[in-house]
């Protein structure tokens, strides 16, 4: 009979645990541990990417209509999440943040739920009067002022954080309009036209990543 | 002569068993029990014999004191071991016919249902 | 008068002192310190000593389910009757030079006693009617054979030594083997004895049911065997006659073969200087200490050492194990020991 | 003192076991880990069980298939009480990416009142123990009740 | 002589039983009356046995009762003599007893067959060949006896000749035994050749020291030809074939009585005809072929996987205990093997009605086709434990009083005579006992725990007749497990002393002085001393065993050992169905033959080549006997 750890047993009983003591000693967990979510609603812009590309289904954004715009609650279920950070990775904003806190114990399953509200204001239409300027202190990113149509004008940002795009570079390539998360772009490349839905628009700049000739400024 | 007797019941009962232990015919294991069984009863009439002894008769008041008689026990023995023999063979054909209808067979290396 | 006094005296016998209680206690704290025993040569912090305690009262507390298939009585009593077997069999087996019911027993019945909490473990789990209690009891009752072959050798060897020293040719009383040795030294200073003692420790763990011979409990490959369909307090009841069998075994090893350190325990209770029954009760107080601490260490040598080192045996291999090597050191100690040495 | 000394006991010795109700094995593999030598999950008196008779709580992981649930169910119907039903991992608390599928029918908690859950994919071990200690706790609550 | 009452008492036990067997062919039509008659005879021949203890057992008196009242003339035993000392009075017993919890048995348990008349018949004609067998003084008379129980016992054997092999196993029976008897029959003519006696003391009296080849071989025959009704090792598969085809009632006789008989004659052959169990060599034979007997037999038995012919593979093996106890010649190893024998003919008894209860009920004793009857008979499980504790030698049931007796002796035989035989004796005695265990273990998973086939949901427990029969048996079990001294010292004891006094039997019936004046070398009369090497109280045992028992209940109880539930409603819930690994619990028996694979697997070779050797071919079982009469008559012409 072969006893190969007879000499590795006597050592051990004389040498210390290699236990870490975990709940008397805490301990932290690894760098880029993917742990807890916390939610920066005041940097959400709403853009639901994050929705998107859950592929735990673990994301639910809440539309309320209230007097002063949309309360936007996003909820985030970590009972449904898979903590692979790709609503991270995607959110432009940086609102979406993994925490190194892996203790995410519940008897109920409502503690496992991390949410976070904000206001996003009415998008100010070409027609519709200027909206009431003050917004809640929680959606400061959808303050600002009312853009001025300049369609006609050299391609240059606009200060309302929606793209535009540089016709003379443009090469209709459509990848913007598939990528745009709130599907306000359409782009058709026989009429060689970007059309924005500046209602839809949320203003993510996912468009000007995407577009190849990098003809979409935002 | 009564050698020959007692070889003549050796050889019988030897006879006997080597039926038993090399047929495979259930008949001929009978038969060769009852071999065995003459040989038995050979011998013990060989031994209750003594030449020219009389046949163990008493007649009350004719005994004569040089009167030479056979060994009565023996005689009463085979004819008991007769008896029984003929009880067995009775009773082993008996069994033998049982099994031929059951089996179908008289084959004892077919009649093995149980073993091991 | 004097009878109540006895009567009470040996209900004290089977109640506290070598009896249920000592039993209880010392049982499992033996199992507990073969466990924290364990973990540390694995590295491990492992439970503490006392956690045994705390499984056995935790169990005490859980509901007890009988299955719709199990028939009842049998079920509930196995564990009850493998109990009380298991410490009436603790009352035999002497303290050194004390025994609480002294000419009761010998070593062969000793032999057969401890069939009876195996069997009712069996009977137990034929009883549930789960297919896992089968192959369990199937494995056990091999394991059980396999230990039957050196543990007789043994025992035997152990007759004939004490036999032929004491001049009456064969003992098979506890009694006479106590006295030789308080006499002459422990038995495993013998030459001959010696192949015998190791076989003795190598018999432990299978007999208790300890890895790497717990093929008939393993939990990972048939949910514990016997005791899949045990809950509650019988299980707990189970898991304590395993901890004393740790207990029984060790201590028959102790008064098999080192009941010489009695006689050195009566001379240091001389050497005090007292007489009379408190020397007696002395004597029986230290002896059962020592007992309890020999039992501690031959606990951590013939369990948790070899559980720490081996992996579990398949059954056939533990037949195959305790049939030729085991027993054959045992053999070598009863050749030995037929010729004198 | 007896009532007193069996809740104490339970509290410090609790039995699991462990049920894969379609789980990837992330998990599996993590409950393991909260056996090794590194968190050695024994020395709080945990132990894997091999039969849910033995148990006193009951660990799931995995998403609750269609194929699992009557066996997963069964299985816990078992164990004696008290008793206490962990979920591990995100899948038997929602399904998690499974969900929506054909073949999935959880969560858990549709069936049977899930005592604690435990978050992650897959936990790391100090949240199992972090678990099973809260676990422990409502075991201990649910023997005082008695 | 005197004549006292008493002394008539054995031939009126042995030939009630005829007259009964006789009696019921004339009214065995009329259901009540033939069972009347049955019951009666067992009874008084029963009472008139227990009537002769005191006188013969306690007293030590050995009745010789001549029939015709033809004593000895001439200085010849001519007439036919019963002579009855302790040895016999003890078989005698054992017999009686069996017969009689059979009888009780037979009456409900026969009650669905036809032709029961004739089955009482043979019954008290088999039980009338034994009694008259072991109560004779003469050895023709015991030829006599030897072929009507044969006869009986054939004939019985194939009674339910529709059942598996019963016409069979009747007919190699028959062969082998006839083979058997021709060997006694021989054997006794060449003993009348040379002493022209046939009366057992006369011959016991003038044999020892004349001994010639003639002698020898008429010894060798006569011991193989008993052998065969002990049915030890080479004459085994007989008795496997022949318990397992036979109806249970009958399988109780075969085995606790049969056996016994054969075991008596050779008792008498070697302790008084030829008084040469001094010889070492003759010991070394019993002790040989009683330890093969054991071993072989408990081996074969493992294989098994039908209960009644695993249960006869048993009955040999234990029938060897007793043949390696008596081969000893020690006081102790005699009292002991006497102890073992009646011990076997009470629990294999037990154990014999225990399987024709589930045979009655379920109509099979196949292992792998049955399974949890405990639920639906719990009498008959309780019996069947009891059986089988006693049998594998659990304490504190009988059959450990008895082996623990054998193992000292043969144990304590070995350090005295320094032979390392009986070393290896005394391990394979005490191997075999565990391998026993596991058997029934395998038995009692197999056929009374364990999950319950669909097929039995409606077995019924057996009616209470049956129960009573095995209620006898069990008490007796428990009873003389309880009290091995007092067993010992009224019973065994009186009958190992009667073993070793030849010289006593000799004179009672042959006048006294006549051993001394006729025997070339003295009767053999060693110092007959009990010598015990252990120690073992079971009543004080059993007590603090139900102190403890008590004690630890009581705890339990107060310790929420109430807290039990269990199923209510009949369908099934899943919380008290069995666990499955989660599974709906399906029928899944786990038993039957191969339940120690563990075991066997380490011996398949042996096993594969034991398989092959009883092939159940009757030449070859024909072979195996001539082959044993050849090497015992070639061994004994060496030795002597």
């Amino acid at each position: 009979m072969d006893l190969p750890f007879v000499k590795e047993a006597v050592k051990q009983l004389f040498s210390k645990s290699s236990c870490a003591m975990y709940p008397a000693v805490p301990s932290e967990a690894a760098p880029h541990y993917r742990g807890r979510i916390v939610y920066h609603p005041e940097l959400c812009i709403n853009c639901g990417m994050c929705e998107r590309v859950c592929s735990g289904n673990a994301i639910t954004r809440k539309v309320e209509k209230v007097e002063e715009g949309d309360k936007i609650t996003m909820t985030f279920n970590l009972g449904s999440c898979t903590f692979c950070a790709t609503c991270a990775d995607f959110c432009s904003r940086h609102a979406i943040e993994f925490t190194g806190d892996y203790h995410m114990v519940a008897t109920k399953e409502e503690d496992l739920l991390v949410s976070g509200t904000f206001i996003k204001k009415p998008p100010v239409k070409k027609p519709a009067p200027p909206k009431p300027a003050a917004a809640p202190a929680a959606a400061p990113a959808a303050g600002g002022a009312p853009a001025p149509a300049a369609p006609a004008a050299p391609v240059k940002p606009r200060d309302d954080g929606k793209p535009v795009n540089d016709p003379s570079k443009c090469v209709y390539c459509t990848l913007c309009a598939r990528k745009c998360p709130a599907g306000a772009l359409e782009v058709d490349r026989a009429a060689k036209t970007w059309t924005l839905d500046e209602d839809k628009c949320v203003g993510c700049g996912t468009c000007a990543e995407a577009c190849p000739k990098k003809c979409i400024l935002i | 002569m009564i050698l020959f007797n007692y070889v003549a019941s050796f050889f019988l009962i030897v006879l006997g068993f080597y039926t038993i232990v090399t047929k495979y015919n259930l008949v001929k294991t009978v038969i060769g029990l009852s071999i065995a069984d003459y040989g038995v009863n050979l011998l013990i009439i060989s031994i209750g014999f003594n030449p020219g002894g009389t046949a163990p008769i008493f007649t009350p008041g004719e005994i004569d004191p040089s009167a030479f008689f056979v060994d009565p026990i023996p005689q009463a023995l085979t004819l008991t071991s007769i008896v029984i023999g003929a009880c067995v063979t009775a009773m082993s054909l008996a069994l033998v016919m049982k099994i031929h209808e059951q089996y179908g067979t008289i084959d004892t290396r077919e009649v093995r249902r149980l073993r091991g | 008068m004097s009878i109540v006094i006895s009567a009470l005296q040996y209900l004290g016998y089977i109640l506290i002192f070598p009896g249920f209680l000592f039993c209880f206690l010392v049982g499992l704290l033996l199992s507990g310190i073969d466990r924290k025993l364990v973990a540390k040569m694995q590295k491990r912090v492992g439970p503490p000593v006392l956690q045994p305690f705390y499984d056995f009262f935790k169990l005490c507390g859980k509901e007890t389910i009988v299955p719709a298939a199990a028939s009842k009585t049998v079920f509930l009593m196995a564990p009850l009757v493998g109990l009380a077997a298991l410490v009436v069999l603790q009352l035999f087996i002497p303290i050194f030079q004390f025994t609480a019911f002294s000419g009761m027993a010998d070593i062969i019945v000793i032999l057969y006693l401890l069939l009876i909490p195996a069997l009712a473990q069996i009977l137990g789990g034929a009883a549930s009617g789960s297919p896992y209690a089968g192959v369990g009891l199937s494995r056990e009752m091999v394991t059980i054979i396999s230990c039957e072959l050196p543990l007789v050798l043994v025992l035997l060897a152990v007759a004939k030594t004490v036999g032929s020293a004491t001049g009456e040719g064969l003992s098979f009383s506890f009694a006479s083997i106590a006295a030789y040795q308080a006499a002459n030294g422990s038995l495993i200073l013998r030459l001959s004895m010696i192949p015998a003692a190791i076989a003795m420790l190598m018999v432990i763990p299978g007999e208790t049911g300890n890895h790497p011979f717990d093929a008939a409990e393993a939990e990972t490959e048939i949910c514990e065997g016997m005791l899949a369909e045990y809950s509650g307090a019988p299980l707990g009841i189970f898991k304590l006659s395993h901890a004393i069998k740790m207990l029984t075994l060790t201590s028959l090893f102790v008064a098999l073969f080192l009941g010489g350190i009695g006689s050195g325990i009566a001379q240091l209770v001389a050497l005090m200087g007292l007489t009379g029954p408190a020397a007696n009760g002395l004597t029986v107080l230290l002896g059962a200490i020592v007992t309890v601490l020999l039992c501690i260490v031959l606990t951590v040598v013939s369990i948790s050492f070899v559980h720490a080192v081996t992996a579990r045996l398949k059954i056939e291999q533990i037949f195959k194990f305790y049939w030729t090597v085991v027993s054959g050191l045992a053999l070598i100690s009863l050749v030995l020991a037929w010729y004198g040495l | 003192m007896f009532k007193k000394l069996i809740a104490e006991s339970t509290a410090k010795s609790p039995w699991l076991f462990h049920i894969n109700a379609g789980s990837c094995n992330g998990c599996d593999i993590e409950l393991v880990s909260v056996l090794t030598p590194r968190y050695d999950a024994e020395r709080l008196g945990f132990k894997l069980a091999g039969s849910p008779r033995h148990a006193d709580i009951v660990v799931v992981t995995g998403p609750v298939t269609a194929q699992s649930l009557p066996r997963v169910l069964r299985a816990i119907s078992q164990v004696p009480e008290p008793r206490c039903i962990v979920t591990m991992g995100s899948c038997p608390q929602s399904g998690n990416v499974f969900r929506g599928s054909y073949s999935v029918v959880g969560p858990l908690s549709k069936y049977v009142h899930v005592d604690v859950d435990v978050a992650g994919c897959a936990p790391k071990p100090q949240a199992v123990i972090d678990g099973l200690a809260l676990a422990t706790k409502i075991l201990k609550e649910k023997r005082e009740a008695k | 002589m005197s004549t006292a009452l008493y002394q008539h008492f054995p031939i009126l036990a042995v030939m009630v039983l005829f007259l009964g067997a006789f009696l019921i062919v004339i009214f065995g039509n009329v259901k009540t009356l033939r069972h009347l008659i049955a019951l009666l005879s067992v009874t008084v021949s029963l009472g008139l046995l227990i009537a002769l203890v005191k006188p013969v057992m306690l007293e030590g008196e050995i009745i010789a009762y001549w029939m015709g009242a033809r004593a000895t003339a001439g200085g010849y035993a001519i007439g036919i003599a019963m002579e009855v000392d302790a040895l016999s009075l003890f078989f005698g017993l054992l017999v009686a007893t069996a017969v009689f919890v059979s009888c009780v048995y037979s009456i409900q348990y026969m009650s669905h067959d036809d032709n029961v008349g004739q089955y009482y018949t043979l019954f008290l004609m088999l039980a009338g060949g034994v009694m008259g067998l072991v109560l004779s003084g003469d050895l023709f008379n015991m030829f006599i006896m030897v072929e009507i129980l044969t006869f009986a016992a054939v004939a019985l054997t194939a009674f339910r000749n529709t059942a598996k092999g019963a016409l069979e196993a009747a007919f190699k029976y028959l062969v082998v035994g006839c083979i058997g008897s021709t060997c006694i029959l021989t054997g006794t003519v060449m003993l009348y050749a040379q002493a022209h006696t046939l009366n057992f003391a006369q011959l016991s009296a003038l044999l020892p020291g004349n001994m010639n080849t003639a002698t020898v071989v008429a010894f060798a025959l006569l011991y193989i030809g008993f052998s065969t009704k002990a049915f030890i090792v080479p004459f085994h598969p007989l008795a496997a074939d022949a318990h397992g085809a036979a109806p249970a009632s009958i399988s109780v006789l075969i085995s606790g009585v049969l056996t016994k008989s054969g075991l008596y004659a050779i008792i008498r052959l070697s302790y008084f005809l030829f008084q040469t169990m001094e010889l070492g060599t003759m010991q070394f034979l019993l002790v040989f072929m009683g330890s093969m007997s054991m071993f072989i037999c408990v081996t074969m038995a493992l294989a098994q996987h039908d209960f009644k012919r695993l249960l006869a593979f048993h009955s040999i093996s234990q029938i060897g205990y007793v043949l390696t106890a008596v081969g000893l010649c020690t006081a102790m190893g005699v009292s002991s093997g006497l102890y073992h024998a009646m011990n076997h003919t009470l629990f294999k008894g037990l154990l014999f009605l225990a399987a024709g209860a589930v045979l009655h009920q379920t109509g099979t004793t196949d292992l792998d086709k049955l399974g949890g009857l405990s639920k639906k008979m719990p009498w008959t499980t309780a019996f069947f434990l009891v059986g089988a504790f006693s049998i594998s030698g659990i304490p504190p049931f009988n059959g450990f009083a008895s082996k623990w007796m054998v193992y000292q002796s043969i144990y304590l035989k070995a350090v005295e005579s320094g032979n390392i035989g009986f070393l290896f004796a005394t391990i394979i005695a005490l191997v075999t006992s565990v391998l026993t265990l596991a058997s029934f273990v395998k038995v009692s998973q197999s056929v009374f725990f364990g999950r319950l086939p669909k097929e039995y949901e409606n077995v019924t427990e057996v009616p209470w007749g049956m129960r009573l029969a095995m209620c006898l048996f069990a008490v007796l079990c428990v009873v003389t497990g309880l009290f091995p001294d007092l067993v010992t010292r009224y019973l065994t004891q009186p009958a190992a002393d009667a073993v070793f006094n030849a010289s006593g039997y000799i004179n009672a019936m042959m006048g006294s002085g006549y051993a001394e004046s006729v025997m070339s070398v003295p009767a053999m009369a060693p110092a007959v001393t009990y010598v015990e090497v252990g120690v073992w109280q079971p009543v004080s045992w059993l007590l603090i065993l139900v102190i403890t028992l008590l004690a630890i209940t009581i705890v339990a109880i107060g310790g929420q050992y109430d807290r039990v539930s269990e199923s209510v409603s009949a369908p099934m819930d899943s919380k008290y169905d069995l666990f499955f690994g989660g599974e709906e619990s399906v029928y899944s028996q786990v038993g039957g033959e191969d339940l120690f694979w563990g075991f066997k697997h380490n011996w398949r070779g042996y096993f594969s080549f034991m398989h092959k050797l009883h092939s159940g071919i009757v030449n070859d079982y024909s072979l195996w006997a001539v082959v044993a009469l050849a090497l015992v008559t070639l061994y004994m012409l060496i030795v002597f």
